[in-house]
């Protein structure tokens, strides 16, 4: 298994068929290719932990916060209860919530990383997030480290309701310093990244790129289309789209992202003649 | 182990910074009738209730509205400007929507485009250049869906307004005057204090958008509408909000003028005290009142840390009078 | 005469037809009414001199800088030499050049002041405009008053080629230092302001109102419409277009133009709590 | 009384910023021959040229292109990013032409909109956050004259582009490529060094504008070429340029990889002096730079005021070596 924990749906004496260009790939080879169609490139999802693995110097990764676990301030109840769903996702991901922390390093530079996980309810942002997100933050402004996010994610938490909504208000807070006191934020965008989360850290980094072919919306599908009442075109809301529209600074395949994350941040810390931050 | 129900306000003791000639309600327990959260959300929504414009013109004097984003459009759906509040100039930014059909379709029902958002950060960056401070009135379903908005960066320019306010080195008073729709409501925001009209909403989600992803179904909005617990009451229990600006006995809709009257004591007994307060101050306290929010177990910490001074005690000027 | 110099082009016993309304005005109350029409609001034209006393407070303009004339970097000759051209213009106008500066007080408000003249080469910009504006925000920075700049121009002058263009680095580079040290400037744009003047100092203001219907495009109309090959629409490029495309603040009208500064003025003045500009 | 005909520069003994080694012509008695206006304005825009992207690949390593204004659209017309000179990471922008009629459409003729210049602001303020220096790279006959750039306000984002500019707390090394066109080449051109290739050309106007204008017939474009002091030479002579980079014989588009070589030792004989410099001082010295800029007599002047020290001199560290 070279990326930790093997994800669910890549069984890996079987085989899955690429959505984009219909190849039939067997599921060793293609985790073997960090998850990305050999034949076309698409680039399929990806967990937390094996995201981790592929982005960080071998073993420099030492996990933070990883104990947190949300509350229900709302007593929220649809189907059913918001922590029987919390502990179902628990239970099915082996994980606490949708995102990991941790302290790595990326290609030599020292970073506080957090990695978002669709599988668990959605990648949703409620109090466990914006509170790993924001400690990272801190950590990053206190070492004066990079901040690295990759985000996946449906946008905030509606079991949490405006405990979610303030979540934004907490990140953003903690970035702001962070700009003020001159240390990179990188955001890195995978497919998909909505909501709450767009419309928050996701949009701050100094600079922001994207894996290709990534839905990137403020709103789903479903209210933006539903709301004018017209079809959309393709590829609408999708990386290269947005790229177009001028709000990212690249596209990057999954293959290449460690390596241009370090070189951004590497130029960031050589630049500073006053060594403001890292090492 | 860390357990943060809410971490913004604790209830009527420590609400130092609000005033009590205000007449504020700052603990659900003072109210005499507690709407139910449907209700709540039919009061927010009435055409009828005072809108932006409505609160502007009788609260502030001298208003001059200021157009633009400088980059693309004047969007009508956020209004902004200069104006005096009791003869001291505040710069004001509020969500617009309409009182009838035809000023709706012009103000795009309240919700903004990305440009809207852009005005407003023009003129927050105008306020904190000349210590201006900043009051918003928040009235949104929404920012606006449509694919214009994802155009032109609808989430960046949410963010980035956002981004704007946590550091904004000057006053904020934010008052929730009807719907406080998500992050386009947020956008305007983050503030040194959150007031909301007694019968105004704030969620995360319409309860139409929740019912119709969670139940499955739009007809089952009243049951989402009490789940978020986004009623007035509700969002100063959840220490959301600070503290509810009492409605007439009807409702804001029946008194458009008592209402603005009862909106002026607060912003004027709330702005008195916040101007006494060092901009250091104000933006630590500021980011405190943020960063309080969450509700977790952190099972596994070392040792219990001892509990947080609460935010509002950083202001030495803004205790409440013996 | 209550303003000044008399404008050439309305001898106070002869009439002036409305190019918007067709309304014939008699000269003596067209000029009487701050040269607007009675009928329909146009906004004729309007010379520096006139424009200075209908906005600073009476017998408050102090004129500064008033002998500064142009030299000829580039020995400049078309159909005629360059400073035959400021000879004629000086001539017929009886100003130096296309710029007056001064210290005044707006509503109570001390400020610096310039004005632009179209009649003056076409209110070209050049070494000489360029100046009075440098010098006006250099006094406004050392003294901590206002700056409030009305533009009328077709530009930077050509007759002076890149030094002209140079102008515009030169007064953009005061006006940053005046942003940074927090004073106002309020950039007033009447019919018409065009090139260099609106890509530079026009475009900079706190503050940026204008007259109703004053042409205010980066291209001239030739340019524009030449280069695309299309018609433009009607209204394009005039104050009410730059309103809607969200370029300006507000169009005031020249009868309340005085007031509307003395008001932003004086709301920025008040709010200074350490008093960093301004008695 | 004041009579400056040129502020920035007067000749070669005081270019004690700009190096020898640098093989840099800084006085226009330098060159062998003085090619005519006209000669120049045809080099400037032959399509053989090296464009931006060219000297991009050539000059630097490592180049990553960064995308966007966060706003409305990625403008093909300006490419900016990080790269290494020398090992020395740095922000480029630089406006881009096409080599073909294909990529000459993509590109817009290296005309930019807003956007494109929106763009550059955002890559200057990233540059300044990091402490990286700004080079750019000047080739366009001039900003987009369109009515989609009127709209999205072409005016208003080349006077932010030249406001952001001067007061960027890094250093910031011009190069005219090729075409410096106006208030379009100007959003890139406030530098405390700027630089140009011998046959650059760099105008207020463009000789067939100024030729339609003032001669009313744009046949005399060539007269108006001369008349306007646009070429290289002239431009050191005005000042307006600190010195030309020199091109191989038959001109630089018959040697992409020499003229490429010049600009490199150029700039890395430039960067090395103004990283020297404390960002207070490299502030003043390009206000003074600027400041300077003008022809003037003050006849009523009460006393002439002492010659100006030259704002280069303010550079302790960027004398000229003895
Ligand atoms: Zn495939
Ligand atoms: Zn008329």
């Amino acid at each position: 298994m070279p990326f930790g924990r093997k994800p669910k749906e890549f069984p890996d004496h079987l085989w899955t068929k690429c959505p984009t260009c219909g190849e039939m790939l067997f599921n060793k080879q293609l985790v073997r290719n960090l998850n990305v169609c050999s034949k076309c490139e698409h680039h399929f999802r990806l967990g937390a932990r094996p995201r981790i693995e592929q982005l960080v110097d071998k073993g420099s990764f030492v996990e933070q916060d990883s104990s947190l676990v949300s509350g229900d301030p709302l007593r929220f109840v649809d189907s059913k209860p918001y922590p029987e769903r919390i502990a179902a996702a628990q239970a099915k991901s082996g994980e606490k919530d949708a995102a990991i922390a941790g302290t790595a390093a990326i290609g030599g530079n020292p970073v506080e990383l957090v990695v978002m996980d669709f599988e668990f309810m959605g990648g949703s942002m409620g109090s466990v997030v914006g509170e790993k997100i924001t400690r990272a933050a801190e950590r990053a402004l206190a070492e004066r480290r990079a901040l690295v996010i990759v985000s996946a994610s449906g946008g905030a938490r509606m079991q949490e309701g405006t405990i979610a909504l303030m979540q934004m208000g907490k990140i953003v807070s903690a970035l702001a310093r962070l700009d003020e006191a001159g240390i990179p934020y990188v955001s890195v965008i995978t497919d998909p990244t909505t909501g709450g989360v767009l419309a928050s850290y996701a949009s701050l980094g100094d600079l922001i790129v994207a894996e290709p072919g990534a839905l990137i919306r403020f709103s789903g599908e479903r209210v933006t289309s539903g709301t004018v009442g017209e079809k959309l075109p393709v590829g609408f809301g999708r990386s290269e789209f947005l790229l177009e529209k001028g709000f990212l600074d690249q596209i990057v395949s999954r293959a290449q992202l460690k390596e241009r994350i370090a070189f951004f941040l590497g130029s960031f810390r050589a630049a500073s003649q006053d060594v403001r931050w890292g090492l | 182990m860390i357990d943060r129900i809410v971490g913004a306000r604790r209830g009527i003791e420590g609400n130092g910074h609000l005033a009590d000639d205000a007449n504020l309600i700052i603990d659900s327990g003072q109210l005499r009738t507690r709407a139910s959260a449907w209700d709540a959300v039919q009061a927010a929504r009435n055409i009828k209730r005072p809108h932006t414009l409505d609160v502007i013109t009788r609260v502030f004097d001298r208003f001059q509205e200021l157009h633009g984003d400088r980059g693309f459009r004047d969007d009508p759906a956020i209004v902004g400007g200069i104006a005096e509040l009791q003869g001291r100039p505040v710069v004001i930014v509020g969500e617009q929507k309409g009182a009838s059909t035809e000023e709706n379709i012009q103000r795009n029902f309240g919700m903004p485009h990305p440009e809207g958002y852009r005005k407003a950060i023009r003129l927050y960056r105008l306020a904190e250049k000349f210590h201006l401070p900043v009051i918003t009135l928040v009235d949104t379903p929404g920012a606006y869906p449509g694919p214009e908005g994802e155009e032109r960066g609808q989430a960046e320019a949410i963010a980035k307004a956002i981004f704007t306010m946590t550091r904004l080195a000057t006053p904020i008073i934010v008052v929730i005057l009807g719907e406080g729709g998500s992050g386009g409501a947020l956008a305007l925001a983050i503030g040194d204090v959150v007031l909301a009209l007694e019968n105004a909403i704030y969620s995360v989600i319409s309860p139409e958008g929740s019912a119709a992803i969670l139940w499955r179904s739009p007809t089952e909005a009243e049951r989402a509408a009490n789940a978020m617990r986004l009623a007035g009451p509700d969002l100063l229990d959840l220490g959301v909000v600070d503290a509810l600006i009492p409605e007439p006995a009807g409702g804001a809709h029946t008194d458009h003028e008592e209402t603005a009257k009862a909106i002026k004591i607060a912003l004027v007994a709330q702005l008195a005290k916040l101007e006494r307060a060092a901009t250091s101050d104000l933006l630590s306290a500021r980011y405190e009142r943020f960063r309080g929010f969450g509700t977790l177990a952190e099972p596994g910490a070392a040792a219990a840390p001892p509990a947080a001074e609460p935010w509002w005690r950083k202001f030495p000027l803004m205790r409440r009078r013996p």
